[in-house]
């Protein structure tokens, strides 16, 4: 058994595997120890935040001010303000006002912005400009103008006694505060979703729980599959007859047709995440039970089995070290196929909206799925669907990986 | 010799049929057996011609579909696991092929422990039980010492049946099946294993059945032969009657067929 | 051939037992649903509807359908009736429509991208895998990782890798629909145009993941054949390798014919999702809204439909590949 | 004298596993086989007699490699020719080869005429359909072939047919030199006869011109072969005569081998056994010595550090070992006697 484990891992494609999957089971059960909250929590108001730190613009004032004299810093401060659109309509305008189009140069923010101040005019008339435009153009002429003037923003808060607005302080330019003495900021590594809840602290959650779904679903199959097949394999006759019928039956049954039909029958309320993972075991076991049956049967009628029927042993000690530790290695190969087929059923499910009722945990599927309805994809909020897509991937991948490198071990065929 | 009246084992009228409908095979076919005390008998026949089925049956491996078989002049009862275990003392194999004869993930000691166990010998002291092992092992002229903890696969292949022997020197049965025991063996090694079962036999009184495919052989070792052809017995006799004046057709074509060495080969016959 | 046609009507009795078998399922499940399914589906789905003639009339409808007054064998004879005159009964969520209508309209939009983009998929994975065992190094070492990384990527997934790179950000195709939202269906050269444009993204998505899995499979049937005896023979009777290497492909190609039938029903369920994702007009996007809408009676059809297209599927491969390789038929015909 | 149709010269060649470990599973061995003769190899299994029969067509692909020596085919030295030469001009056209498992060497795809076809138009540009089919009928029938089999795949002919079959494929060509390796082993006794009778008739009707017969059946190699090769470990031990290396053998292993046979045939039950104790030697890292020392019953000190060459012994015998012929002759009269 160790000699087995041990050609196991001197395979890379099994060590690659393993190493990844491993790293996502780490990260599962221990980013929960040092980030406590619960993974629905909703912390913002609106949908899909980007990601980033968010500082508390409020204790932001509060905090100590120190004064950092910068030379980027203005330029920069109006290249963050002047979007790409902003600077396409500038360089339109510009080219109407008789500017080389090769002279203009949308990301040099300084010779742009030079550009247009020598050369704008509220009242020149370009030929086919809607009213609109040029309002558009009034509005951001003064808004770079005001970016541009050095004055201090002024900050005011209403006196409670005289409801007047009163001048409290004064901001510069050049003001700034140290991150670590503002009292209040969140790092969103992944940003929020739809219902501004922390992206990465959901994802872990539902990581945890697809892996659950993952389990529970490839042990129930791969125990109904290896019972079945133990009993049709080594019992044989009318016993194999029957198991092989209804098996065949479930071969050709679309499985994903039998989880939709039977998770719309549970309803919604029933189904929680363990009653869907046992809802996926109970419509997978076929392929299971197939391989252990033809297993058994190549084994069956080995002859140290029929040894160790002669040395007296029961059927119950010649399955369990007789047959058992040959097909080991089949079975846990396809227990692994299953959790990872478990995890892409739920997440088929959960897209159809069939998947586990939403108001407990997430998963890997509800959390694509939620996604999908608040359109995130087209509104181009990747970090709502990408880490979850590159989750799903990466654990399917890493545990067939696993699973190749496996079967190149069992299967000298497959050596080259 | 005053046994020779009754036999040891027995077969009358066994048939075994396998599948039902159109795929129904016969493949043993009323077929009677009598095999008695100290005798070497042969099963001779080709691939196909039910020769391993009757031997499953003799062992009771497999059911007979019909016919009894008798076992010291009683009919053979081993519908209970505790009265199969009982008869499995009297009745042993060594199999064709020694490398899927074992284990792969047992070490060698657990065939020899089991045998030890089956004996009654369960509660003997790990040291009683190591000597056991080694005298049977020396008795096939392996080194104990050098097997234990060893698995299956760090054996030759004429090792291997040579601690299948051993094993039976510690199970001593009444009677041994051999099914061609030495035809995965090559030519050197075959002449150990037959002297090894030769001289167990003469140890323990033992009486051996040989399956085998090799009319060379069963004349060799057996004193009486069995010629089988699709299920049936065509032919039995002693050896030395039924390979060198074969009455049936079957009998000549088949040692027709088979290359000689002193005799003139003639092979315009087929 | 008096073997074969047994044969035949062997495999088609046996695919009958399947339909039946799972027409029962189809029966069945909904009526295990805990309490009164009837009383349970139309009052939710009341709720969310003002037109009361059509509640009632979906009521009469569904009670007809079921018959929930009369013992089982009874409903079950109902219910094969209608079935039978092709009636599903009303569609809840898209009512008046009948489920029939619905199904109508969508089923050929999922045949015609299904079956030839997993055929497609099955071809070049194929191809891709054969070569990778013959050419082994680079171009194994390349391929291999990728097809264990493409065939496990949820295809869902890739659905909307390929909408966001292609529909959102290069713009190259629509993002959505299965033709023009500004057309009606016609045979206008605009409208195939567009049906085309349409078809790209849901296909190529379910294509490149068919792709994964059959490299891999070929892959290893193709090694085991080239070290099949055959191959040794035929080099020592000076057959030059390009010739062998057709050998080798084609008998490794036959197996792979038995696991396309095994793994259409697979297929077909990661294929629905693509479409959802597409929203494009097939079973996939309609079950999905019968799903949302709580429709019963729509869900219970599609997935019909949807069983009775795989096993048709599954029972022309079986069939042809009997007529393709010598070896199963000499043992159909047995 | 007769012309030579195939001379090896000092041939060695190695299989390189998957753990880059070498296997030298021929080593130095040369051999001719004169026109109108056939040669025997036996030993037990693992001693090379597969990999020697493989080597000998000159054409390797992996694991197997070639290490030196040469191969001369009817007088054409191909140990220097190009693989792709080898296989245009050689292959099936000076020598062919049967092998072990007939049972698979046929594509179980393509009808047996086609493949057939595509042999004959791998050497014959100009060959026609309608001629190969001609050639092949006429051929399947001289053999005793019915020619229904052209029409055939090969799951539908039974074992010794298919074997046959393969048999008068690798024949179409009139190769000078054929390679039957354990052509029979896995047939019953009666298939395994018609097998042996064709090749026998091969031979005598000149179809092919020497052959090299390989199996582990004494029996069979003695009644097909003028001469026969003994190999242990990779290297000859003793070659002769069939007759008289049946009967009056000269190597300690030789005769332990010839020792062993068993046929049905009046006396030969109280005949005694030979057993050869031990287990030959790991070829991935060959003995310094005589190959056999471990199970030599003559073993003495020299045996294990000097390497020994074959001796000749006249009469085309020659055997491996440092004892003189007399003394081994000697020792096994002693033996004899003892019993």
């Amino acid at each position: 058994m160790k000699h087995i484990i041990q050609q196991v891992f001197h395979s890379g494609k099994f060590v690659f595997g393993f190493s990844i999957f491993a790293t996502i089971l780490l990260i599962v059960i221990f980013y929960p120890l040092f980030v406590p909250d619960p993974p629905l929590t909703i912390l913002g108001q609106g949908t899909f935040f980007p990601p980033g730190i968010y500082v508390s613009v409020y204790d932001s004032l509060s905090a100590t001010s120190y004064t950092l004299n910068l030379d980027e810093a203005a330029a920069k401060r109006i290249a963050s303000k002047l979007s790409q659109e902003d600077r396409q309509a500038v360089k339109e305008w510009l080219i109407a006002a008789g500017i080389p189009e090769a002279e203009i140069d949308p990301a040099n923010t300084e010779q742009l912005l030079d550009q247009w101040f020598a050369n704008y005019d509220s009242k020149k008339n370009v030929p086919g400009m809607t009213n609109a435009k040029r309002n558009y153009y009034i509005r951001l002429n003064n808004a770079l103008k005001g970016l541009l003037s050095p004055d201090a923003a002024t900050v005011s808060q209403t006196n409670p006694q005289t409801g007047e607005m009163e001048q409290i302080d004064t901001i510069n330019q050049t003001d700034y505060v140290n991150v670590s003495e503002v009292a209040n900021l969140r790092l969103l590594p992944l940003g929020t979703d739809n219902f501004g809840r922390d992206i990465l602290t959901e994802l872990i959650a539902a990581t945890r729980v697809s892996l659950q779904i993952g389990f529970v679903a490839g042990i129930i199959a791969t125990l109904i599959g290896l019972t079945l097949g133990l009993l049709a394999g080594y019992v044989g006759g009318v016993v194999d007859d029957a198991i092989m019928f209804v098996t065949n039956l479930f071969t050709v049954i679309p499985t994903f047709v039998l989880l939709i039909l039977i998770s719309f029958s549970i309803g919604q309320e029933q189904r929680g995440a363990f009653t869907i993972a046992v809802v996926i075991g109970l419509t997978s076991w076929v392929w299971t039970a197939r391989a252990v049956r033809s297993q058994v049967i190549s084994l069956r009628n080995r002859d140290h089995v029929n040894l160790s029927k002669l040395s007296g042993h029961s059927i119950v000690h010649i399955i369990l070290s007789d047959i058992l530790p040959y097909i080991a290695s089949y079975v846990i190969m396809a227990l692994i196929l299953q959790i990872s087929s478990g995890i892409l059923a739920e997440a088929g499910l959960s897209i159809l909206g069939l998947g586990p009722r939403t108001t407990e945990v997430p998963t890997l599927g509800l959390m694509i799925n939620w996604a999908m309805i608040y359109q995130a994809h087209i509104l181009g909020n990747w970090w709502a669907y990408m880490p979850v897509l590159v989750t799903i991937a990466l654990i399917t991948f890493s545990m067939n990986l696993m699973n190749t490198g496996m079967d190149q071990v069992f299967n000298p065929a497959l050596r080259d | 010799m005053t046994t020779l009246t009754q036999p040891l084992l027995s077969a009358r009228g066994v048939t075994k049929v396998f599948g039902f409908g159109r795929q129904k095979n016969t493949a043993v076919d009323n077929v009677d057996l009598d095999l008695y005390e100290g005798e070497v008998i042969s099963i001779v026949g080709e691939s196909g011609s039910g020769k391993t089925t009757i031997s499953k049956i003799l062992l009771g491996l497999l059911t007979e579909t019909s016919g009894e078989i008798y076992f010291q002049g009683a009919k053979r009862d081993i519908r209970s696991h505790a009265k199969k275990q009982e008869y499995w003392k009297n009745i042993q194999a060594i199999f064709q092929d020694p490398f899927s004869s074992y284990n792969i993930f047992n070490k060698i000691d657990s065939v020899l422990l089991d045998c030890i166990n089956m004996r009654g010998g369960r509660s003997l002291p790990r040291e009683k039980k190591v000597e056991m092992m080694s005298e049977a092992c020396s008795f096939v002229n392996l080194k104990f010492e050098e097997l234990t903890n060893k698995y299956p696969f760090e054996l030759s292949g004429g090792q291997m049946q040579r601690l299948m022997i051993a094993r039976i020197f510690l199970l001593k049965p009444k009677i041994l099946l051999a099914d061609e025991p030495t035809s995965m063996i090559d030519a050197c090694s075959r002449a150990t294993i037959l002297d090894e079962l030769m001289h167990l036999r003469r140890e323990i009184g033992m009486t051996i059945i040989f399956i085998t495919h090799d009319i060379g052989l069963a004349y060799y070792v057996s004193d009486k032969v069995y010629i089988m052809e699709k299920g049936k017995f065509v032919e039995s006799g002693s050896a030395d009657s039924v390979i060198l004046h074969p009455k049936e057709p079957y009998t000549r074509r088949l040692l027709n067929d088979v290359p000689k060495i002193y005799e003139e080969w003639d092979l315009t016959t087929v | 051939m008096k073997g074969y046609l047994r044969y035949f009507l062997n495999k088609l009795g046996w695919f009958a037992i399947t339909f039946v078998f799972a027409f029962l399922l189809n029966f069945i499940l909904p009526r295990l649903m805990p309490g009164d399914p009837v009383a349970a589906i139309v009052a939710r789905f009341a709720q969310g509807m003002s037109n009361s003639t059509g509640v009632q009339a979906i009521y009469e409808q569904y009670v007809e359908l079921f018959g929930t007054n009369k013992p089982m064998w009874e409903q079950f004879v109902i219910y094969l009736q209608n079935v039978a005159k092709g009636d599903f009964g009303f569609s809840f969520s898209q009512y008046p429509r009948t489920v029939a209508d619905v199904l109508k309209a969508s089923l050929w939009w999922t045949i015609a991208l299904q079956f030839p983009a997993i055929i497609v998929g099955w071809l070049i994975g194929n191809t891709l895998g054969a070569l990778a065992a013959y050419l082994k190094g680079g171009f194994d070492k390349v391929l291999m990782p990728l097809s264990i990384f493409v065939s496990n990527f949820p295809p869902f997934g890739m659905a909307v890798i390929f909408m966001v790179v292609f529909g959102v950000n290069l713009k190259w195709f629509p993002t959505s629909g299965g033709y023009g939202f500004d057309l009606i269906p016609s045979f206008s050269w605009q409208f195939i145009q567009s049906v085309i444009i349409h078809y790209q993204m849901p296909f190529w998505s379910i294509v490149i993941i068919a792709i994964g899995g059959q490299a891999i499979g070929m892959r290893s049937m193709a090694i085991y054949e080239l070290n099949a005896d055959y191959v040794k023979y035929s080099r020592f009777m000076g057959i030059k390798d390009s010739k062998i290497v057709g050998y080798v492909f084609r008998n490794a190609m036959l197996p792979q014919i038995t696991g396309l039938a095994l793994s259409i029903g697979t297929m077909v369920g990661g294929a629905l999702v693509a479409e959802i994702v597409f929203s494009y007009p097939g079973l996939g996007t309609t079950l999905l809204r019968a799903v949302l809408g709580q429709d019963y009676p729509l869900i219970s059809a599609s997935t019909l439909i949807i069983t009775v297209m795989v096993l048709f599927a599954n029972f022309i491969i079986e069939i042809l590949y009997g007529f393709i390789d010598p070896r199963i038929k000499a043992v159909q015909a047995d | 004298m007769a012309n030579t149709m195939l001379e090896v010269k000092e041939l060695s060649t190695k299989y390189i596993t998957r753990f880059r470990e070498d296997v030298y599973a021929v080593d130095r061995v040369s051999l001719a086989v004169k026109e109108g003769r056939s040669l025997g190899i036996a030993g037990e299994s693992g001693c090379g007699k597969s990999t020697l029969a493989l080597s000998l067509m000159g054409y390797y692909f992996p694991p197997l490699h070639y290490t030196s020596g040469e191969i001369i085919i009817n007088g054409k030295n191909i140990s220097g020719m190009k693989p792709d030469d080898v296989r245009k001009s050689i292959l099936g056209r000076e020598i062919a080869y049967i092998p072990q498992a007939a049972m698979n060497a046929l594509n179980p795809t393509r009808k047996i005429i086609h493949f057939i076809e595509d042999v004959i138009m791998e050497h014959e540009v100009y060959a026609t359909k309608k001629d190969i089919y001609e050639r092949a009928k006429k051929l399947f029938e001289t053999l005793g072939l019915p020619a229904e089999v052209l029409q055939k795949y090969p799951v539908e002919l039974s074992g010794g047919m298919k074997q046959r079959t393969v048999i008068a494929i690798s024949v179409l060509l009139l190769p000078k030199v054929l390679i039957a390796d354990e052509p029979s082993s896995a047939l019953d006794v009666t298939s395994q006869k018609m097998v042996i009778k064709m090749l026998r008739h091969l031979m005598e009707a000149g179809m092919i011109s020497s052959m090299i017969f390989i199996t582990h059946e004494l029996p069979l190699l003695y009644n097909v072969v003028d001469d026969i090769m003994v190999m242990y470990a990779g290297q000859i031990v003793e070659t002769g005569a069939s007759r008289e290396m049946v009967f009056d053998p000269i190597h300690p292993y030789s005769k332990g081998l010839m020792g062993s046979i068993i046929v049905p045939e009046q006396g030969l039950r109280d005949v005694k056994l030979t057993a050869i104790p031990g287990v030959p030697p790991n070829l991935k890292k060959p003995p310094a010595g005589c190959r056999f020392a471990e199970r030599c019953r003559f073993v003495r000190p020299e045996c294990l550090v000097t390497n020994v060459s074959l001796r000749q012994a006249g009469d085309g015998r020659a055997y491996r070992c440092i004892l003189p012929e007399a003394e081994l002759r000697e020792a096994y009269a002693r033996e004899e006697h003892k019993k």
